[in-house]
């Protein structure tokens, strides 16, 4: 694939399709890897890897790169075009300038996962069918590639490409991963349960706000965290409603919006599932307001800037559910 | 919070009351003299759709106990829509909040026309003897707050 | 440093009973920025007014605190002793403690207690009011009329009569609407063409009224004061300036197959047309549909021509196209009307399987002139004169399935009385038979008509439903009813069966609502900005309702309700600029993200769009897509202030931090 | 605890308001002395030192001390309202109590290199606060350095910082030389009209000067370059940099240009230090 | 060398425990390792290092300097230091016991803080030894040697026993205060795994990494270097390298009004963040060019230009981990040291 990508790259980059490409550029070790912009052959045949490691969305560094001189090309793997499309609807890139070719991914590796197995000194990462073998300074391991497989990536909502101007390989389609299995497991717990659940995990927050900045429907000029005046300026949480805080509102901001990309949960230091914060405002979309997929098109009206006259009643919340 | 003489929790209630229906509703129980808890602070806005999330939340942290908010029935919005958003955000927002382990009860949507004083008056006294039972606000508290 | 001033109204005892005002009056005057802090018998008598007044002079007060009864009742008393006081109006804010506190607590010191909380909330918020100054905007002195029925020929007869000009838009080829189709009208019997068509000239020989026959609105931008519509002018084949109406094309059009739409398909016309003898304007239009020429495909072709050849002053255009008129307006009246629903899911009345089974509207038709036979009452189906009448009333309305409509239709009982008078009157020799749920009369003198149908001319009210409606082989109609308070079961054996069927609002009308932003109920009546207040205005400025668009109505409210929109428009259109509400939405464009967000839950279209140039902070340029509020339309909901993540939209009066002040000091 | 902490403010009760220009006011604290008497300083100081004040709630903000050292009676600090802290700074009345810790940063080399020196002080509006308080320690030991001139511009004659003190001692000193001009024509000047920068290049001063320069970055890099031009050497041109200081004891990691620390090496600086440091003012 | 079995750790840990507080590393639900309050039967993590640093027990991410009370035109303020308790963190890595001889360096400097001072003067740091680095170490590259780790008493473990050795009087004070259940150990053994280890560190993937192209006389021309935009490019701007860093020690300091009085609080704040030098008057660094350029320039030559040539990177590894983007100090040390 990775052959076919640079090929593809340096084409496009030689008959002036574009002027620039956007990428991912390989790393110190065998999985970390930084998107990188690219302009030229030269760069591409030295750094550019496209493997089991380059999951970052590149879809946000759009917003910016769009709005340059000429046009850019981006690779785009399923979940991140829908990243796109969302960013296109709300007018924060500007489509005619990206080229979209999409490439095929079958699910990323999250180098964390391995090291949680005690697996240290990793020098190599490869793929032998279902096995995972690693090389490390202190000798050969293995695991299964399941057990390595990125959280997003085993809660994958489509392998389709929703806006492209070419493909590499074939597109697949929407699948269904059960991917609220763990929002409902929380819903069926006791009030109390949640709460013990949520402040265990929000009390590691560190607000490093990595989750907000590499969120791809985070791209406010000035995020309400960021600005004294909006009332809930904050830079570190204080105590638990400041940790709490963050995450509803930041929850609220993207809910409907939201493409599930899974991009905050990968990124967070502390290993907080945030990711569950915003399924569960998609689950309850879904069910309340109908099924909607944010990123799935460019024009259908976001749900909360929508409204039926026979929606459910805020007390739907005190009827449902176990107390 | 404040807790009076015989030690009964009083839980502090922000209600947030759109200008039209809810204030006029609420007027209106005062006008037929129906009690209801001096718990109850009534915040005026235009509309229930001005409320901002962040301002419940701020409630909370500033030591309120329930937060509810009063809206003009749907369909009977002086803006016509503003309401049907409320009820859209304020349906997620309360799924949230319980979601994250919040007491349900301390939050609630109600509309209240400007002919309905007795149902203003009814609800406010049921809604404090809703957040009564759940006792002082723990689990969405800034303890910097906390009144000693 | 703020310099507050706070009041505290005893309200005689209303609010002193129960409240501590000294005490009040107290604790406020500790609060950050207050200077002076004092109570009074009557806040809101002159006495009072003037101690306001007094002391924003003598503290040079910056902003104003009155505790008192609930802003509904004097905030805007206060207002204008703080404006007379040379304080903008807006840097006062009421802490309501009677409503609110005094009359609904009993023990002084918890409703002191609160009193204090609400006064605090009050001054907090006092301290981020800013001076509002009302923005005003230049009103075009030209009204759109959207309908040209009785509704809007009224509406557009008395704005020109006020003096200004109105452009009257009608989708069909003449104005006229419904009323033109009507025989007579109840509760007089007057000829409704006798009295209306007067009106249609009228309309068309007023200087200031200009008639887009045949036409619709295909866009509107803009706001209360300032509307741009684009009127589409659909092509019809005619120079309209050259035609003298005088329908030599019409006889010499060889296509006569053509159903006659003015009489609801009961008889044909020609292809080329005149809708009926009084059209406004006369003017031949050619049906494309059913023309020879234009049929074809290829205009160029030398097929028919005839109407061409026929026309002595050459007004026949075959390469006409739609002409777009752009015009700039000050108030828009929405007349778009009503039309009876269709009867297709009504199986049992058997409307679509028996000619004889026909509409209310198609009996007027049949009964008219000027209509299929000439004014004689005659069977569609055999031409012969029907002796037993069977009308069913409620067809489609007060239905509680989704066949029909929910609500009643409002003029079916008096006109089905009208009816029946009418057939007994002409045709004594006709039984007739009304099947009813309720007989609705309220209305000057409908009771009295409609007894003397009853009592006069011997009309059979039965109450209760028509179950089924069955032609037979021998052309009679068997109906087969309940009668409710004899609790039998009927078989009439009729000729005909007329069906009062439901009204609804014309197809037009919904895309027009979303066009105007305006809303509409769920069975697409326009909704009036208020129900009993505002009735004839949509909750959108600028935009009134006239006619049955906002509901069913007869034609005297139709009358009336077309004239009070007139005059609301008159209103507007006398103004040379409208002052705007300053409690308005703004944008800081510094932070707008583009997104769009706030658009869409607007629900006056206050918000577009724009690119604009800035400068960023690291110094370069760049192009940014950002929200602007038009202060004439915003009515300052709040809405787009939630639906903007990045919080660059706030609200004038209610701003976010205003809001969390209060929260705040309600929290203390 | 009983170590003293920099970042535990003192207390400074404001006594008096002086309005300089529309959006200029000069606000004397004075201290609260044990017996609970308002008097005296909160602190001493150096010329060029500042101060940290704030409003608890509103925030924390630096702003140069205005006042000369020589002066014991209290502190002075002119104020440009610019900010959510400088409004409310604007908005106080007589007695308001504000907090204040410092003095921080170093201070114009008065008793060192400008010893004995001929001095030339260059100001642009607010630019003058600092500079201030040099000018009035040199008046106060007048015996320890040469010839004296002030050059001050701004906008207009309104915008003119402590102008009735240039008028009323300044301007009657012996040995002081007040060059004043503002950007354009006004009714009721008949001074010089001209920006900062050429009206220095007209004046032409001697280059035995020693200058002390502050006012905006642009009339700094202008008057910089009709400096050198002149004949001046990037060795005697003193300026100060309080602007960039946040935290002022040289940890929160903000003001640093390069390897230096504004609120520590600085905020006076001679040319050729900043010279050194990378292109990042 | 005095010694402990590994399967008496626990009680050594109670003994502790019952005199002070002590924070151990102890592995979470997640596998990750983080510093906890050790309760009895707490393991200690197995994990080479914490998720996040040691610095947290003396640079907290926020801390009450002060608060004040307003009445009127009145100001009140209110000291609400208190001396500290005493306190222990085990465990600490040699790079996270470097670290605070850098966080000294910028907070025992004149003007001394009190408050980070406070928990200095009452927190005794026990390090321990590493035995097996992970292939984003590069504590080398700053002349540290994990198998002798600094702090005020340090740790080695063979495998079976627990070897303890003070470094300092705070340290010996900690021996002492357990020794009752120490023995003295044959280090044979020890010597072994230290040697073992050695072979390791030289394996590394970083080993060959260095500071030569660094320090405080190369400050123009890196400063001036022209990869600072590709290297930034991709940057996110988030505090995640900051937070995780042992040796970041930017702060901001805000008011927080709680209704009833006004707490001024220190929280930690990041370089990389848009808002960090955004003042009044403007804001100094406007793009994250100049933002990711000032903290690894920091790291690497202003702190080193002010501190006699110490770089302010302990090579921990962290930030290479835990950058979103893996952007790290590694990957600009070898960009920018080609010339």
């Amino acid at each position: 694939m990775q052959e076919a990508i640079i090929s593809k790259a340096k084409q496009l980059l030689a008959d002036g399709t574009v002027n620039r490409v956007i990428g991912w550029k390989k790393g110190e070790f065998a999985y970390d890897i930084t998107p990188a912009i690219f302009e030229s052959a030269e760069e591409i045949d030295a750094d550019f890897v496209y493997d089991d490691f380059t999951s970052a969305n590149v879809s946000k560094y759009l917003v910016k790169e769009s709005k340059k001189e000429g046009k850019v090309l981006a690779f785009l793997k399923p979940c991140d075009t829908y990243s796109l499309n969302q960013l296109t609807k709300e007018h924060r890139v500007k489509r005619e300038n990206i080229y979209v070719v999409g490439i095929p991914s079958d699910g990323k590796l999250d180098a964390e996962k391995i090291k949680a197995k005690g697996i240290t000194g990793i020098t190599g990462v490869e793929k032998d069918g279902d096995t995972l073998k690693i090389s490390t300074i202190y000798g050969e391991e293995t695991m299964p590639v399941a057990e390595a497989m990125s959280n997003k990536c085993l809660s994958c909502k489509s392998k389709k490409h929703v806006t492209y101007d070419e493909l590499i390989g074939e597109d697949g389609e929407v699948i269904d991963s059960n991917r609220f299995g763990m929002v409902e497991e929380l819903e069926n717990m006791t009030s109390q349960e949640r709460y013990d659940f949520w402040r265990n995990e929000l009390s590691k927050c560190i607000r490093c706000n990595a989750c907000r900045n590499v969120c791809p429907a985070c791209t406010c000029e000035n995020c309400v965290f960021d600005n004294p005046d909006s009332g809930v300026q904050n830079k570190a949480a204080a105590d638990s409603f400041e940790e709490n805080m963050f995450h509803i509102i930041r929850a609220f901001h993207v809910a409907g919006r939201c493409t599930d990309c899974g991009e905050c949960s990968r990124v967070c230091p502390q290993n907080i599932p945030l990711h569950l914060l915003n399924r569960k405002f998609i689950k309850d979309i879904n069910s309340l307001y109908g099924e909607y997929q944010a990123g799935a098109d460019t024009t259908s009206r976001a749900p909360l800037n929508d409204y039926t006259q026979d929606d459910c009643e805020a007390s739907i919340v005190h009827e449902r559910g176990v107390e | 919070m404040q807790v009076n003489e015989n030690k009964e929790f009083q839980p502090l209630i922000v209600a947030f009351c759109c200008n039209w229906c809810s204030y006029a509703g609420a007027d209106l129980s005062g006008t037929n003299r129906l009690n209801y808890p001096t718990n109850v602070k009534i915040i005026r806005v235009p509309c229930s759709c001005r409320v901002n999330p962040m301002f419940i939340l701020r409630a909370f942290q500033k030591g309120a106990d329930g937060v509810i908010l009063c809206g003009c029935h749907p369909g009977d919005c002086h803006y016509t829509s503003g309401n049907y958003f409320t009820r859209r955000r304020m349906t997620l927002l309360f799924s949230m909040l319980d979601f994250l382990g919040i007491e349900r009860d301390r939050t609630r949507v109600e509309w209240v026309s400007a002919a309905e004083g007795a149902k203003f008056a009814a609800t406010m006294n049921e809604f404090t003897e809703a957040v009564k039972k759940l006792g002082p606000n723990r689990r969405l508290e800034d303890l910097r707050c906390r009144k000693q | 440093m703020q310099r507050i001033g706070v009041f505290v109204c005893h309200c005689g005892t209303n609010i002193a009973a129960t409240v501590d005002v000294k005490a009040v009056a107290e604790a406020l005057s500790h609060e950050p920025g207050v200077v002076i802090s004092q109570e009074y018998q009557y806040m809101c008598s002159e006495a009072g007014q003037n101690l306001v007044k007094d002391a924003i002079k003598e503290y040079g007060l910056t902003g104003v605190v009155v505790c008192s009864c609930s802003p509904r009742m004097h905030e805007n008393t206060f207002r204008k002793a703080a404006a007379a006081a040379g304080l903008n109006p807006y840097l006062v804010e009421i802490a309501n403690i009677r409503e609110q506190c005094s009359w609904i607590h009993k023990e002084i010191a918890t409703a002191t207690e609160k009193a204090v909380i609400l006064g605090k909330a009050a001054v907090a918020k006092v301290h981020l009011n800013t001076p509002l100054t009302a923005g005003e905007s230049p009103v075009a002195k030209r009204a759109l009329v959207i309908g040209g029925g009785i509704a809007g020929i009224q509406t557009a007869l008395d704005i020109a009569e006020a003096g200004f000009e109105v452009d009257i838009v009608e989708k069909e080829a003449t104005i006229g609407g419904k009323m033109a189709q009507i025989d007579k009208t109840f509760p007089t019997l007057d000829c409704a063409a006798c009295i209306l068509t007067p009106k249609m000239v009228e309309a068309s020989q007023n200087e200031k009224i200009t008639i887009h026959s045949y036409s619709e609105v295909s866009a509107v931008k803009g706001f209360v004061g300032n509307f741009t519509a684009t009127i589409k002018k659909k092509k019809r084949f005619v120079d309209e300036t050259k035609c003298t109406g005088c329908g030599l094309c019409t006889e010499a059009c060889p296509m006569k197959k053509v159903p006659n739409a003015f009489n609801l398909g009961l008889n044909n016309r020609s292809a080329i047309y005149i809708p009926f003898a009084q059209a406004v304007p006369k003017v031949a239009t050619i049906d494309p549909n059913y023309c020879l020429k234009l049929r074809k495909g290829d205009v160029n072709d030398k097929v028919c021509g005839k109407c061409a050849e026929a026309c002595t002053v050459g007004a026949i255009n075959y390469h006409q196209q739609d002409e777009y008129i752009e015009q700039k307006y000050g108030a828009i009246v929405v007349a778009t009307g009503f039309n009876p629903i269709k009867l297709d899911k009504y199986d049992e009345f058997a409307y679509n399987q028996c000619p004889d089974v026909v509409t209310s509207l198609e009996l007027e038709r049949l009964m008219n002139a000027a209509g299929p036979n000439g004014g004689t009452l005659l069977r569609p189906s055999d031409k012969t004169h029907p002796h037993k009448i069977v009308f069913v009333q409620c067809v489609g309305s007060r239905c509680d399935d989704s066949k029909g409509k929910p609500y009643c239709s409002k003029i079916c009982c008096m006109y089905t009385a009208k009816h029946a008078m009418l057939i007994r009157e002409k045709y004594p020799d006709t039984e007739v038979y009304v099947f009813y749920i309720d007989v609705r009369t309220p209305g000057k003198n409908f009771d009295e008509f409609y007894r003397r149908a009853v009592e006069q001319y011997n009309v059979h009210y039965i109450k209760g439903m028509v179950g089924k409606v069955t032609p037979k082989a021998d052309g009679t109609i068997d109906v087969q009813a309940s009668d409710l308070l004899s609790n039998e079961q009927l078989h009439i054996d009729a000729d005909m069966v007329v069906l009062a069927t439901a009204i609804e609002p014309d197809q037009t009308a919904r895309p027009l609502a979303t066009m105007l932003t305006t809303q509409m109920d769920t069975n697409d009546f326009f909704t009036e900005a208020h129900a009993k207040l505002r009735p004839v205005e949509s909750a959108t400025a600028g935009i009134f309702l006239s006619g049955a668009c906002q509901g069913p109505k007869d034609i005297p409210e139709t009358v009336a309700q077309a004239s009070a929109a007139a005059s609301k428009a008159i209103g507007l259109l006398v103004k040379d600029s409208i002052t705007c509400n300053p409690c308005v939405a703004h944008s800081n464009e510094l932070m707008c993200n583009g997104c769009s967000a706030c658009e869409k839950v607007c629900p006056y279209g206050a918000i577009t769009y724009q690119d604009k140039e800035f400068r960023m902070p690291d110094r370069t340029i760049a192009i940014r897509r950002v929200a602007g509020v038009n202060p004439a339309v915003c009515q300052g909901c709040g809405a787009c202030t939630v639906a903007c993540p990045s919080g660059a939209m706030d609200l004038n009066g209610f701003s976010n931090s205003q809001i969390m002040a209060e929260v705040d000091a309600i929290c203390k | 605890m009983n170590t003293n902490d920099t970042l535990i403010p003192h207390i400074g009760v404001v006594t008096d308001i002086r309005i300089d220009t529309p959006d200029v006011k000069t606000f004397r604290v004075n201290a609260i002395q044990a017996d609970g008497t308002v008097s005296g300083k909160v602190f001493e100081h150096m010329p060029g030192q500042c101060a940290m004040l704030s409003i608890p709630g509103v925030g924390e903000g630096m702003f140069s001390i205005t006042s000369s050292p020589t002066n014991k009676d209290f502190m002075e600090f002119s104020i440009k309202k610019c900010g959510c802290l400088t409004s409310w700074l604007h908005a106080m009345e007589l007695g308001q109590q504000i907090t204040i810790r410092g003095p921080y940063g170093n201070n114009f080399p008065v008793e060192t290199e400008l010893k004995g020196k001929d001095l030339l002080f260059i100001a642009g509006g607010i630019g003058l606060a600092p500079l201030r308080s040099v000018i009035n320690y040199v008046r106060d030991n007048r015996a320890n350095y040469g010839d004296v001139q002030i050059v001050y511009g701004s906008r207009s004659k309104d915008d003119l910082v402590d102008y009735q003190e240039i008028l009323d001692e300044w301007m009657k000193d012996d040995g002081i030389t007040v060059n004043l001009t503002i950007d354009r024509e006004q009714e009721g000047w008949d001074g010089h009209v001209g920006f900062v920068p050429n009206y220095v290049k007209e004046l032409n001063p001697s280059l035995s000067k020693t200058v002390l320069i502050c006012g905006p970055p642009i009339m700094i890099k202008f008057t910089l370059a009709g400096l050198k031009e002149l004949g001046f050497t990037e060795t005697q041109v003193y300026t100060t940099m309080e602007l960039r200081m946040k935290c002022a004891v040289g940890k929160c990691g903000r003001c640093n240009i390069g390897d230096k620390y504004v609120c520590k090496d600085g905020p006076v600086f001679r040319f050729d230090q900043l010279d050194e440091l990378p292109d990042e003012y | 060398m005095l010694k402990i079995s590994l399967e008496n750790l626990g009680k050594l840990f109670d003994a502790v425990a019952e005199k002070q507080t002590l924070y151990i590393p102890t592995d979470r639900e997640d596998g990750a390792a983080e510093y906890r309050k050790y309760e009895s039967g707490m393991k200690l993590s197995k994990n080479l290092n914490t998720l996040r640093s040691a610095k947290d027990f003396f640079f907290p991410q926020t801390e009450n300097l002060a608060d004040f009370k307003m009445e009127g035109k009145k100001i009140e303020v209110i000291d609400i230091r208190e001396e500290s308790e005493d306190f222990v963190v085990f465990g600490v890595r040699a790079c996270d016991a470097r670290s605070f001889t850098i966080l000294d360096k910028v907070f025992l400097s004149e003007p001394v803080d009190s408050y980070y001072k406070n928990r200095r003067d009452h927190g005794t740091i026990v390090t321990m030894a590493c035995t097996k680095p992970a292939e984003t170490c590069f504590c080398g590259t700053f002349g540290i040697d994990p198998t002798a780790p600094e702090g005020d008493a340090a740790c080695w473990s063979d495998g079976e026993n627990l070897f303890i050795q003070a470094n300092n009087e705070k340290g010996q004070a900690f021996i002492d205060s357990v020794v009752a259940l120490l023995e003295d150990g044959d280090t044979a053994k020890l010597d072994e795994v230290k040697v073992k280890t050695k072979e390791i560190l030289g394996k590394l993937p970083l080993a060959n990494l260095s500071t030569e192209a660094f320090g405080g006389d190369t400050l123009m021309e890196h400063f001036k270097s022209e990869k600072w935009a590709e290297l930034s490019e991709s940057c996110l701007g988030c505090g995640t390298c900051t937070f995780v860093c042992p040796t970041c020690q930017c702060y901001d300091i805000k008011d927080f009004n709680t209704g009833h009085e006004i707490k001024r609080f220190r929280c930690w704040d990041s370089c990389m963040y848009s808002d960090f030098t955004k003042m009044a008057h403007g804001n100094i660094r406007n793009s994250q060019l100049e933002r990711f350029r000032q903290r690894f320039m920091h790291k690497l030559v202003y702190f080193p230009s002010n501190n006699n040539g110490e770089f302010g990177c302990v090579g921990c590894g962290r930030c290479l981990s835990k950058c979103p983007i893996s952007m790290n100090i590694v990957k600009v040390m070898k960009a920018l040291e080609v010339k």
